[in-house]
């Protein structure tokens, strides 16, 4: 049983230190419920511009991070590779250029289908 | 720090963010909650590949970054698409199926 | 041994009218003109194979009528077989004449009965549908097939209760009869799991043994275990045959057209049990709780049929209730074991005449009535349906056990069977048995002088006539085996043809004419008899029910079996149900509003924080990896 | 991926490259092959060609997946691991490929149909908006559909066959968010879809987060993440059993999610009622016939030391999947959420042949994945026939007197419906009979009890719909049935395989056998 001790501890410490937060932000913050709480950026700032006649949400934003994330992840796999390229030889060039290849193939559609034009 | 002392953050923010999960209505702050739980694994990962000394749990760590990208992209979309029907990202909204 | 000629194609006796009910069902509105005679043709067709395996099977010494007909193999997984597997044997020759012969003759009247119909393609297309069942049911040589036809004839029978799917009390009556069966249908399907898992093997020739001598591996069998089978067997039977506690859906069942009752709650389906019973003797006769279950079962059933015969109205339920009365003899019977299991078959055979010829001529009565069951507004209908009212008093002379008629030769052989057992539970059976017969005489001769005796009670615009000839027909031929089939059954060697199927009983019964018991049971029904004449025939019947005593009320209210199964099965299977989809869809988030409205106006921001759906599935996600976590943990410790 | 990277760890000298089996793991390659050049093809094709493209191409994927998969069947030589030991290509593996291929390839017939029109036209455009009364007159189709279902089903062919953890969450992953996407495409009803795709995506990557932090401790375990390490490390009975418990846990919660076991099945209903009805036939369908193999793998490989430890908690997870399913679908009104519910009641059944841990039980478990596979997407595909002025006709009451107006479709659902019923001479009762007897050999009978009275209660609401269609009478303005060339092609192979499992399953029972002769690689 012994065993489980730490174990048991530990899951007691995380569920209080959660549910204590939780509740402590709920004892300690101020409780003002309101509109904003529910706006997409959840930030007490009204997004700017305001939305034209409070009609169509400025999903632009949404898209150009959208597509910022799918670029920005892909240097996760040229990184390591960066480090080792000259060890792991022919393979590891020609695994490169497939992947950067397949990455291609997701900006060829972005860009063919109007996805990067702002407007 | 021990690793162990890193195993407890891990287990910390990864509850956080199930309780997150559970008790925060907009859907996107739900998500971000998702978000912490994977990024609480890999907190997990890097530390038990330091105890075992070697090297997959970082690179888990790097899949499991992909992953959550490529989710969020999913994510965001789906959620953006069902904002603009109904006007709101609340997750109690949407209970037009039940029972 | 392998089936030879005729017998190799007994796939035909299933295969024929299963092809009727597929091109009536098929073929739609453009099979109607011919679609009854098609019907008819398929049913004769397969007594004309019947008949020929049967003339081919007397051919046989008697140690050589066993045989099999293995079609393919069914299902094949590592050590266990099942093939498709055909049955011919003395025991199951018996029922496919049977089957296919009143079959026959009910498809027959069925033209006449559902002329004015205009589903009557789809009735015979599901009439077809049972015969193919029920043959497949006796034909089948392992227990799966078996439960095949089990499951067939219970679907044949749901389809044509609720045949008349407009009258909602027919389809609610269909909905019972299902939900009944499907208990039964447990007890069966544990019953073959077990076997299963105690023999390896549920083929007839494993578990059974191929002779007399019962000396398969159910011969082997430790007493506990034979007992559990025996008993969830008989829960089955109890189902399909309405026996108690499952009787409740035969009579609701009547809502279903005539011939359907007659061809299937009470010549044919509902003795499914019975033969369940005695094709598994070598289990049950490992047991003697078991047969003993069986037993009491039957006279329990047979008592309680006859008194709520007593007291029904409707034609159509006093003679279900006598149907659910005459199976509990034939239970009665085979769990007697080896002295019995001959008259248990013979009287349903004989039964499956008079009682099919009983119905029919209620059906006759009814059609020529304007269709009503009741019958306090019938009286003195024999001067204008001759025919019907001959046919129906055999059949009645013969039901209450009339010297020299059918009735006569197998219930009182089973009267003295019971008697026969030893120690003061033969005395009790045998008593019963004999009171059941008393009963009998009284409900059914009720039945009769309300039908065709006394005055006129029908209303201005309902015309009495005979019915046509396609009808009488089979009423004639019916009449014929209610008188004869009994005795030529009891004098002609039935016992003899049946023993390589179920054994020698210990001691050697001959028939005698006069007996004690067979003295004493036609004494009652002389009294049985004598009091409903008294009530029902000297005296004018009143149009209106009366008040009637506890027990009258007590039977038209089918002793209450209705208000017990309510009770005990469908309130706590509601309240389960509706418990679950409460626990689904509001569960969580009822109990977290219910505590937030109990803590009252400062549970505002609770109730805020508890009531999205998405996120209460979430929440049960955590609570059952907790379940998880928590057993695994549990489990290693221990 | 162990072996290179330890060798990165040594100072200096070339990382030997790894050495990849294409030949074994063609089919995968393929489907996601053809799914990036789908994507290209909705980058380069003009608008009015891309549907006539892109269901060819499809199609020529995923039969060319199924037929290399046979091929590989065929050479025998089915028990090897491939690229580096990160998948393992064995028996169970091909078996539940060509399974997952062949329904795909049914359910690709509904969702390439065009008569029944069960996608949005675009469906970022606002419904009841201008732009998607423009889209739809224009008669745009969304054609990024099938990229999405190549994708998915990418990955439910990686998620059966993934011989350690890391490669089992990408292709659970690479399986899930094309669905997410799917599901919310629906062209009506948009947004019960939209409800659909964000519950489904919501609690989709809550467990998939479970999943992972399961994977993260049993690495702390085993210090790997292969199925055979971990096996190995267990058997030695070293280490923190803390963290290979809760590993465990927290696994199976990601597992039992995606099969719908009780009680992570409260997304099924929800999803598969909402989603476009093509969709949740392959949702039904193939992603089950997925979980389950990776289930199988799981359990059987890394596991099966600690059958002790974990079978307790299974048994119950079994025993309430079936029983809650069957008992809560009695009340469904809802035919789609009804079959949610028979598809939890079966995940049910289909976890007591995984308790079962022998030969039998897994060859029981792939035959009856196959049989239930079949069943499922024939009747979505007779469900998408049954249509009203607004789309499909859902709700149980409209389909009253069904048997009247349409005898054929209504007969054939009701088969479907006897089949998941267990009704004798249907493939839904060998599958049942030899899962069950699977059980009952592994001295699970008491599951197999449970499961019996379930399938008696479940065939009653199976029953009850037969009933309305044949017994009652039809309403006036009822729906009417449009069978196009491709659904009604997609419910004879649905039927055709029910009917041939059920009467002569010997072949695909063999079959399945013979995939389990040898159990699963390591």
């Amino acid at each position: 049983m012994d065993l489980y001790v730490p174990i048991i501890v530990l899951g007691v410490l995380a569920f209080a230190f959660a549910a204590g937060s939780v509740a402590m932000a709920a004892v300690t913050g101020p409780k003002r419920w309101n509109r904003a709480k529910l706006e997409a950026y959840e930030c007490g700032i009204e997004p700017t511009p305001q939305p034209v006649g409070g009609g169509r949400f400025p999903i632009k934003y949404y898209l150009t991070a959208m597509l910022f994330i799918v670029f920005d992840i892909e240097i996760i796999f040229l990184y390591p590779w960066a480090v080792a390229f000259d060890r792991l030889g022919i393979f590891g060039l020609v695994e490169m250029v497939l992947f950067i290849l397949t990455v291609l193939v997701a900006y060829a559609y972005i860009w063919r289908r109007g996805g990067l034009e702002w407007d | 720090m021990s690793p162990g002392h890193y195993l407890a953050l891990s287990a910390i923010l990864f509850t956080i963010g199930a309780l997150g999960v559970l008790v925060r209505r907009n859907a996107i702050v739900v998500f971000m909650c998702i978000e912490l739980m994977l990024n609480a694994t890999n907190l997990a990962f890097v530390s038990f590949s330091r105890m075992h000394g070697n090297l997959d749990g970082q690179i888990i760590a790097f899949f499991v970054m992909v992953v959550a990208a490529a989710e969020v992209v999913v994510g965001l979309a789906i959620i953006m698409t069902i904002f603009r029907t109904r006007r709101s990202s609340s997750v109690d909204d949407v209970n037009l199926l039940k029972y | 041994m392998k089936a030879e000629g005729i017998q190799a194609a007994s796939w035909l006796l299933v295969a024929l009218p299963l092809a009727g009910a597929a091109i009536l069902l098929i073929g739609g509105k453009r099979t109607d003109k011919w679609g009854h005679l098609l019907g008819v043709a398929m049913s004769v067709a397969s007594f004309g194979v019947g008949a020929a395996m049967f003339v081919q099977m007397l051919g046989y010494g008697a140690e050589e009528r066993r045989r099999t007909v293995h079609l393919w193999d069914f299902i094949d997984v590592g050590s266990f077989t099942v093939g498709m597997d055909l049955l011919v044997d003395p025991l199951s020759i018996s029922f496919v004449l049977l089957i296919t012969g009143v079959g026959s003759l009910i498809h027959i009247y069925s033209i006449g009965y559902m002329s004015h119909d205009p589903d009557r393609r789809r009735f015979f297309a599901y009439l077809n549908l049972f015969v193919a069942a029920m043959l497949l049911l006796v034909l089948g040589g392992n227990y799966l097939i078996l439960f095949l036809g089990w499951e067939g004839v219970g679907l044949a029978s749901y389809l044509l209760i609720g045949f008349w799917q407009h009258k909602p009390t027919a389809a609610t009556a269909a909905k019972k009869a299902f939900v009944v069966n499907r208990v039964g249908d447990i007890g069966l399907v544990l019953a073959i799991s077990l076997m299963f898992a105690t023999f390896g093997s549920i083929g007839f020739d494993q578990v059974l043994g191929e002779g007399a001598e019962h000396a398969g591996l159910a011969s082997q069998l430790s007493t506990g275990t034979a007992t559990a089978i025996g008993l969830l067997l008989l829960l089955g039977a109890c189902g399909k045959s309405a026996q108690l506690p499952l009787q409740s859906w035969l009579l609701d069942a009547m809502e279903g057209p005539t011939p359907v009752s007659a061809l299937i709650h009470a010549a044919t389906m509902v003795t499914a049990g019975v033969y369940l019973i005695v094709r598994s003797a070598p289990i049950f006769e490992m047991s003697d709780t078991a047969q003993l279950v069986v037993t009491i079962v039957g006279a329990a059933t047979l008592l309680a049929g006859a008194i709520i015969g007593c007291g029904k109205d409707d034609i159509k339920k006093a003679l279900a209730g006598s149907t659910m009365s005459q199976i509990g003899y034939m239970h009665l019977a085979a769990g007697l074991g080896r002295t019995g299991y001959v008259f248990a078959i013979a009287h349903l055979i004989a039964h499956g005449f008079f009682k099919a010829g009983l119905f029919l001529g209620a059906g006759s009565v009814m059609h020529g009535m304007n269709d009503d069951v009741n019958m306090r507004r019938f009286g003195g209908v024999r001067g204008f349906m001759m025919i019907t009212y001959a046919t129906f008093g055999l059949g009645y002379l013969a039901i209450i056990g009339f010297p020299f008629l059918s009735g006569w030769f197998t219930k009182d052989g089973i009267i003295e069977a019971a008697y026969a057992k030893e120690g003061t539970s033969g005395i009790i059976l045998g008593s019963c048995a004999l009171i059941g017969a008393g009963i009998t005489a009284y409900y059914m001769s009720r039945v009769m002088f309300m039908t065709f005796f006394g005055e006129k009670r029908w209303a201005d615009d309902v015309h009495p006539h005979e019915s046509p000839k396609v009808m009488t027909v089979p009423l004639m031929v019916l009449a014929i085996g209610s008188v004869f089939a009994g005795g030529f059954l009891v004098l002609g060697g039935f016992a003899e043809f049946l023993e390589p199927v179920v054994g020698k009983p210990e001691h050697e019964h001959h028939f005698a004419w006069l007996t004690a018991p067979g003295a004493a049971t036609f004494v009652l029904m002389l009294i049985g008899a004598g009091i409903a004449w008294r009530q029902y025939g000297a005296r004018p019947v009143p149009r209106e029910q009366p008040a009637g005593s506890f027990l009258t009320v007590a039977a038209r209210k089918d002793l209450y079996g209705d208000a017990l199964n309510e009770s005990l099965l469908m309130r706590p299977g509601q309240w389960l149900t509706r418990l679950a989809v409460w626990f689904d869809g509001r569960g969580v988030d009822g109990a977290v509003n219910g505590v937030a409205a109990g803590i009252g106006g400062t549970s505002g921001r609770i109730r805020r924080i508890q009531t999205g759906f998405a996120r209460s599935y979430a929440l049960s996600m955590v609570f059952g990896a907790a379940v998880i976590v928590a057993a695994l943990l549990v489990v290693n410790v221990a | 991926m162990t072996s290179h990277v330890s060798a990165a760890l040594a100072p200096g000298g070339d990382i030997p490259a790894p050495h990849i089996e294409y030949g074994q793991i063609m089919p995968i390659l393929l489907v996601l092959g053809v799914a990036v050049a789908g994507v290209l093809v909705e980058a380069f094709v003009g608008r009015t060609w891309r549907y006539t493209v892109q269901v060819p191409l499809a199609f020529l994927g995923l039969a060319g997946g199924f037929a290399w998969t046979i091929v590989l069947g065929l050479r025998d030589e089915t028990h090897a691991v491939a690229a580096e030991g990160a998948l393992g290509v064995d028996g169970p593996t091909l078996f539940l490929q060509g399974t997952i291929l062949i329904l795909a390839l049914v359910s690709l017939l509904l969702i390439a149909d065009r008569g029944t029109g069960s996608f949005a036209a675009q469906a970022a455009a606002l419904p009841g908006s201008e732009a998607e009364q423009r889209t739809t007159a224009a008669g745009i189709i969304q054609t990024e559909v099938f990229p999405l279902l190549m994708f998915a089903v990418g990955g439910m062919l990686i998620f059966p066959a993934s011989n350690d953890l890391l490669t089992m969450f990408v292709g659970l992953e690479v399986m899930s968010l094309p669905l997410y996407l799917l599901c919310g495409l629906a062209r009506r009803r948009r947004l019960l879809s939209q409800e659909a795709a964000v519950k489904y995506f919501l609690l989709g990557s809550f467990s998939s987060a479970f999943f992972l932090y399961g994977i993260a401790l049993l690495y702390g375990y085993a210090g790997s993440v292969k199925l055979g390490d971990i096996a190995a490390e267990a058997g030695r009975d070293a280490g923190s059993e803390t963290l290979l418990l809760g590993g465990i846990a927290l696994l199976a919660l990601g597992l039992l999610f995606k099969l719908g076991a009780v009680p992570f099945h409260m997304w099924k209903p929800d999803v598969y009622q909402g989603a476009p009805t093509p969709i949740t036939a392959l949702m039904a369908s193939c992603t089950l016939v997925s979980a389950f193999g990776a289930m199988l793998r799981v359990f059987f490989v890394a596991f099966e030391n600690l059958t002790w430890e974990w079978r307790p908690a299974m048994w119950g997870v079994s025993i309430i999947t079936m029983i809650a399913g069957a008992v809560i679908a009695i009340t469904q009104t809802d035919i789609k959420r009804m079959l949610a519910y028979s598809s939890i009641a079966h995940a049910g059944f289909l976890l007591t042949g995984v308790i079962a841990t022998s030969r039998e039980g897994l060859s029981s478990t792939l035959f009856y994945l196959a049989a239930y596979g079949f069943t499922t997407v024939g009747a979505f595909a007779v469900v998408t026939t049954v249509r009203d002025a607004g789309g499909e006709a859902g709700h149980l009451s409209r389909w009253a007197g069904l048997g009247k107006r349409s005898p054929l479709i209504a007969g054939v659902f009701a088969f479907f419906l006897l089949a998941f019923a267990g009704i004798p001479l249907t493939s839904g009762f060998t599958g049942k009979f030899a899962v069950f007897k699977a059980a009952v050999e592994a001295d699970a009978t008491p599951l197999v009890v449970v499961g019996v009275i379930s399938s008696a209660i479940a065939a009653f609401f199976y029953v009850r719909v037969i009933v309305v269609m044949f017994f009652s009478e039809p309403e006036a303005d009822g729906p009417t049935v449009v069978v196009s060339p491709a659904t009604a092609a997609a419910v004879v192979l649905g039927l055709a395989a029910t009917v041939v499992l059920g009467v002569l399953p010997q072949p695909v029972l063999d079959l399945a056998g013979h995939a389990a002769t040898q159990m699963f690689v390591r």
